[in-house]
């Protein structure tokens, strides 16, 4: 069995993880998967002055799954709307069908 | 006197690009214009910095545990005054600048008010390795400087955008409120920094330094390896200066003035009130080139993510552009020298 | 020319990897991609006392593309039976349309 | 408000990082996201003499936002072309709707 | 006598708490306490705690090439014993607490009776900063307490598992067998603990030791390097106590309760034991002090996956959450101390 | 006399094995053979061969600044010589075996004439550890056969496909020309094997050498870590040797042997050579077995790179498989005590 489901990619500075965490959390959302990455945009702005050394760890790259769409807009709507004016981001979603997963069709599963 | 000063301040100034220290943030500059493939590991430079601060942290530690604090105190209010003024030095000049945004110049000032560790360890070693005594607490005289000026940086970059932000509801027909002015908290940004990596390092030296008997490790481990891996920051820091030059293309033309200005500006201005308390408190003339060093540099590790978030707004290839790219080296590579030769030639040391 | 095709996802604990790629090849998969991610859920242990400097490095994500939907079906049936009871992880199907990859249509092209 | 956008993927060998890199700008494409990550597909080639600790850091995965299908087909072209004859690599598409992103959407919002 | 002991032992039990291993780690918790940033990369614990292993595998190895190893089936064995006890001890005592579920305390169990590299190589280090001798092979008894603890810990847990299943079994009315009972095999146990990154660094050094010349790089390197290392791992690990103590509050409080009292009950069998041997075969009262600390330590680097592979039903958050944030930091600074100043008190060193 | 020489060169060959350098060599492929999971981090490999190769060059450049460089000459340009003739031996012997790839087999060749940092620094060591002295500046004979030997097998590859691509193109009866021939330009390849971590380092270390007063770092950094840092590094190539070799199984038979016979018989090319200059100029027979030595080594960390990018239709499994699996570890483990060995028993040193 699976369930329809809205994944939310946001992909940002990396200084904004905890930020961002905070704002998924609070939204309801079961759980979110981060990764390194890196790239270019509109603005491509390092955001330390730490050397540093590859071109794939200056931004974080955050998954959610959502049951609903509206909490995955919520979700963005905030994130945009609190740091993308003065932050490098960018936000889109994706359809998925989760075949399990514990947060997300509790642990009887899906 | 102005010819032999010369003449001694040149002589020095070559022989000082040749030590290692220097040489290699050079060396570093060079292989990455010419291209090269070298990477010194992310991983490593975070080691290196913590064991050059923890380093200095212990060097002051030990040392405080036996000396009067009362000599610390005009020095300690000189680093304080000179990160602040540094700070609306910007304001006043680069901010006014064409082309140069108000908010960006304020953050620069933040930056190159706040203290390069690297730096202040390179500015230690050379004195070192030109038999010149300082003061062994002198390190502890970074975070004096560094927090001050990041946040009168933060301060008055909001203060100036809560004001425009009246201006404009004001002129608002439809005069409603808009957003209201957000209040800056001074207290978190001092926590922010003192957190920061570079900081709590050499915070944590110091304490271990005053409270523990860290000697032996001290003796066996921090103290030998610290030129060494001095010399490999160098290069890094060398070889990142080339790679940013890139992004200051991006901003004003006028950072390239200030940032090539500045540090001795500022080195000057810490300069004069180090020999305010050499002359008054006799603070040893190494102490007082380490003033001016730390003031000429401008900060790489804790200050930018710090400015970046309490000026959002700023654009961080500006100020980080401007220092890591042009101040910095400036900094250590010419100021470095220049502030030895100026102590050598008027101290006679 | 392209080919449409089934993309499972899969996050689970780093210290299952090999024991996850062992299931995906007996499964017949053409290949995967792992990277590693770090994430939060209904359980999020940290499966070794190593000091975890970052956030982003506790998880393993692999992406298998299958031709077939019975496949990933299978692989993901699999690893939750096997795994989920006591391991954090989770299982999700996009969909996606193969445009070149010989593992997948052949060297000669889809 | 959002926008209907196609997410091409491309998976290959981290040395050809640059070259895609230029090919995607030249391209036209408003950016890009790239991470390390490992795998194994039909040929599973290790590019480098270098002692390769972990087994998700060997290749690069691009993740290109475009607007069009066409552009996101002609850089798949481009590279498929260009390096997959000699070099391990696969390239699929997604689709996605863009919810916020500067270089995709403006300033103003999508 | 016992007030000189007491005397005796506060006044070295200070001291020691200002030795530079043990003041690092408390460091490492103030800091991490204070919300520091502050970092040690991932690889760069990695390397020191390979460089620290070899180095002790080396020693040990040096040092066996020329003694007689009868003098160690002693120690060996009580290592063996010790190891295997404190399981039980888990299994008997922790096990029957409230709230306590059945795996997870021998989980626990298994991961307080399994050894630290790291706190062993603490231990060495304090003893040589107190000038107390012991065996250069005494790191050599390391896998004889890891392996069999783990072992025991995981035989024990799917016993009870299937026994447990079996009953369930039983009761269930349409008295169909269910899965059936999964035997445990004890040797690749053995295997996967002796292939782990700390045992293999050990094992190699040990080799090394024995069978080549390694002279030149241990007094070059690996000797030098150690004590300095080991401050550095030490923060690390008082930071990581730190963070973790949250994982705690998730599981029962007796967890706290046991992380706090099992190091000192571990070691004073594991002393008690070496008083034996260093009655009967003169083992040095050193080489006592360090049977006891290993005993009180609980592993951390290659002990939890092994036991998340064999007892995957266990929730590491108990077991690793109870040795990291406490019985690490317990069996570090304040059972090291207390078990050298017992050894001083007892054997008049 | 015969007699005599196999005597001393055994005695010899089995005391080297127990060096720190080798034996760490042979620990590292045994315990991976024993599936050891412990692994030292990138990050640390990186710095490794960063820091060994800097101090190489340093050693190399504080040398010529005091010595003329006319003596230089001869070696220069018999490691040119070298690198170039492995590539066309490799042409004409391994490429014309059954199942073996033509372009596959001069790609092995160009990384059998290149050379690997870690093997020369292997080899460096070794000769200091049984005190055969030999010119400072023989670290920098290393450019002068890696670039030749991986520009030699670019262009003979290419040269080698346009010309089957002619072919194909004639015989093709549409006689449409088909992709024109690409022309291979050598200096693009000169550039980027400069600009490979490994040789940057080594050139970098060699221009602050000569230019700047690196003395105090190297004395009291680079050169007391070398050994250490080399252990470690000969640890992580023998394990990769180990986990290589699968590699190994995917391509024909005849890399085996090829990657078997050919360091001895590239080493004894450049031993005969070396020993030219060493009858005409004096060349020291240190300085010989260095050339041998580079001479049987294959380039670990910058060729691999350049031969995929220069030859992308070369299978990288069979040539880095070849140098990694099989030719590193008979070069430093077989290679490097057999060449001092011969020179011993033929210099009579
Ligand atoms: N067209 C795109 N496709 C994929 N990722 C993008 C695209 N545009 C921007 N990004 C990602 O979003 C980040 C921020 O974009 P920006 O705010 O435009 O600088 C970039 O660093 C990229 O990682
Ligand atoms: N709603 C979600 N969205 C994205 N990733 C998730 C979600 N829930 C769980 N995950 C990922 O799956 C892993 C295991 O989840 P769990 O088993 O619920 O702890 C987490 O560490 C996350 O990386
Ligand atoms: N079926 C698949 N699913 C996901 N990723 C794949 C698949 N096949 C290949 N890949 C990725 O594409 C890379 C190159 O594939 P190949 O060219 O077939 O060796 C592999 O290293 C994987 O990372
Ligand atoms: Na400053
Ligand atoms: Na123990
Ligand atoms: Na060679």
């Amino acid at each position: 069995m699976s369930k329809k489901a809205n994944k939310l990619v946001i992909v940002t500075e990396k200084i904004l993880m905890k930020k961002i965490v905070k704002i998924i959390d609070e939204a309801g959302a079961t759980g979110y998967t981060a990764m390194e990455t890196g790239g270019k945009g509109s603005r491509n702005v390092r955001s330390t002055g730490k050397p540093s050394t590859a071109d794939t760890d200056s931004n974080v790259k955050f998954e959610i799954l959502t049951e609903n769409r509206e909490m995955a807009e919520a979700i963005a709507d905030k994130v945009a709307h609190t740091f993308f004016t003065d932050y490098a981001g960018i936000a889109y979603i994706c359809e998925a069908e989760v075949l399990y997963g514990r947060s997300f069709c509790g642990p009887e599963g899906c | 006197v102005s010819v032999e000063f010369i003449s001694l301040f040149m002589k020095d100034f070559i022989a000082q690009l040749q030590s290692p220290t220097l040489s290699f943030l050079i060396g570093g500059m060079i292989i990455a214009a010419l291209g090269s493939e070298l990477v010194i590991p992310e991983s490593i430079c975070t080691i290196i910095v913590f064991m050059l601060l923890t380093k200095i942290g212990l060097t002051g530690g030990i040392a405080i545990r036996n000396s009067n604090l009362t000599e610390m105190v005009l020095p300690v209010l000189f680093a304080a005054i000179s990160g602040i003024a540094i700070v609306f030095i910007a304001r006043f000049t680069l901010a006014n600048l064409p082309k140069v945004k108000v908010v960006d110049a304020i953050a620069t000032g933040g930056l190159f008010g706040a203290v390069s560790g690297s730096t202040m360890a390179a500015g230690l070693t050379v004195l070192e390795e030109q038999k010149i005594t300082y003061e062994a607490w002198a390190g502890a005289l970074y975070p004096f400087m560094d927090i001050p000026a990041l946040v009168t940086a933060i301060v008055v970059a909001n203060i100036y955008l809560n004001k425009r932000q009246k201006r404009a509801a004001a002129l608002d027909p439809t005069g409603d409120e808009g957003p209201r002015p957000n209040r800056v908290q001074i207290w978190p940004i001092i926590e922010e920094s003192l957190r920061g990596p570079a900081l709590s390092a050499m915070l944590l030296g110091l304490a271990l330094g005053i409270f523990a008997q860290p000697e032996s490790v001290y003796k066996g481990f921090y103290d030998p390896a610290f030129r060494g891996l001095l010399s490999i920051l160098m290069l890094v820091m060398g070889m990142e200066a080339w790679s940013r030059l890139g992004e200051l293309r991006k901003v004003a033309q006028w950072y390239v003035v200030y940032s090539v200005i500045a540090p001795f500006l500022h080195g000057l201005l810490a300069f004069g009130l180090g020999m305010i308390a050499h002359v008054t408190m006799n603070f040893s003339m190494g102490g007082v080139v380490i003033l001016a060093v730390i003031a000429s540099s401008s900060s790489d590790i804790s200050g930018p993510p710090t400015l970046r978030a309490g000026i959002p707004s700023a654009n961080p290839s500006a100020y980080i552009g401007a220092s890591t790219a042009i101040g910095t080296p400036i900094a250590i590579g010419v100021c470095i020298p220049f502030f030895i030769g100026l102590a050598q030639a008027i101290g006679g040391i």
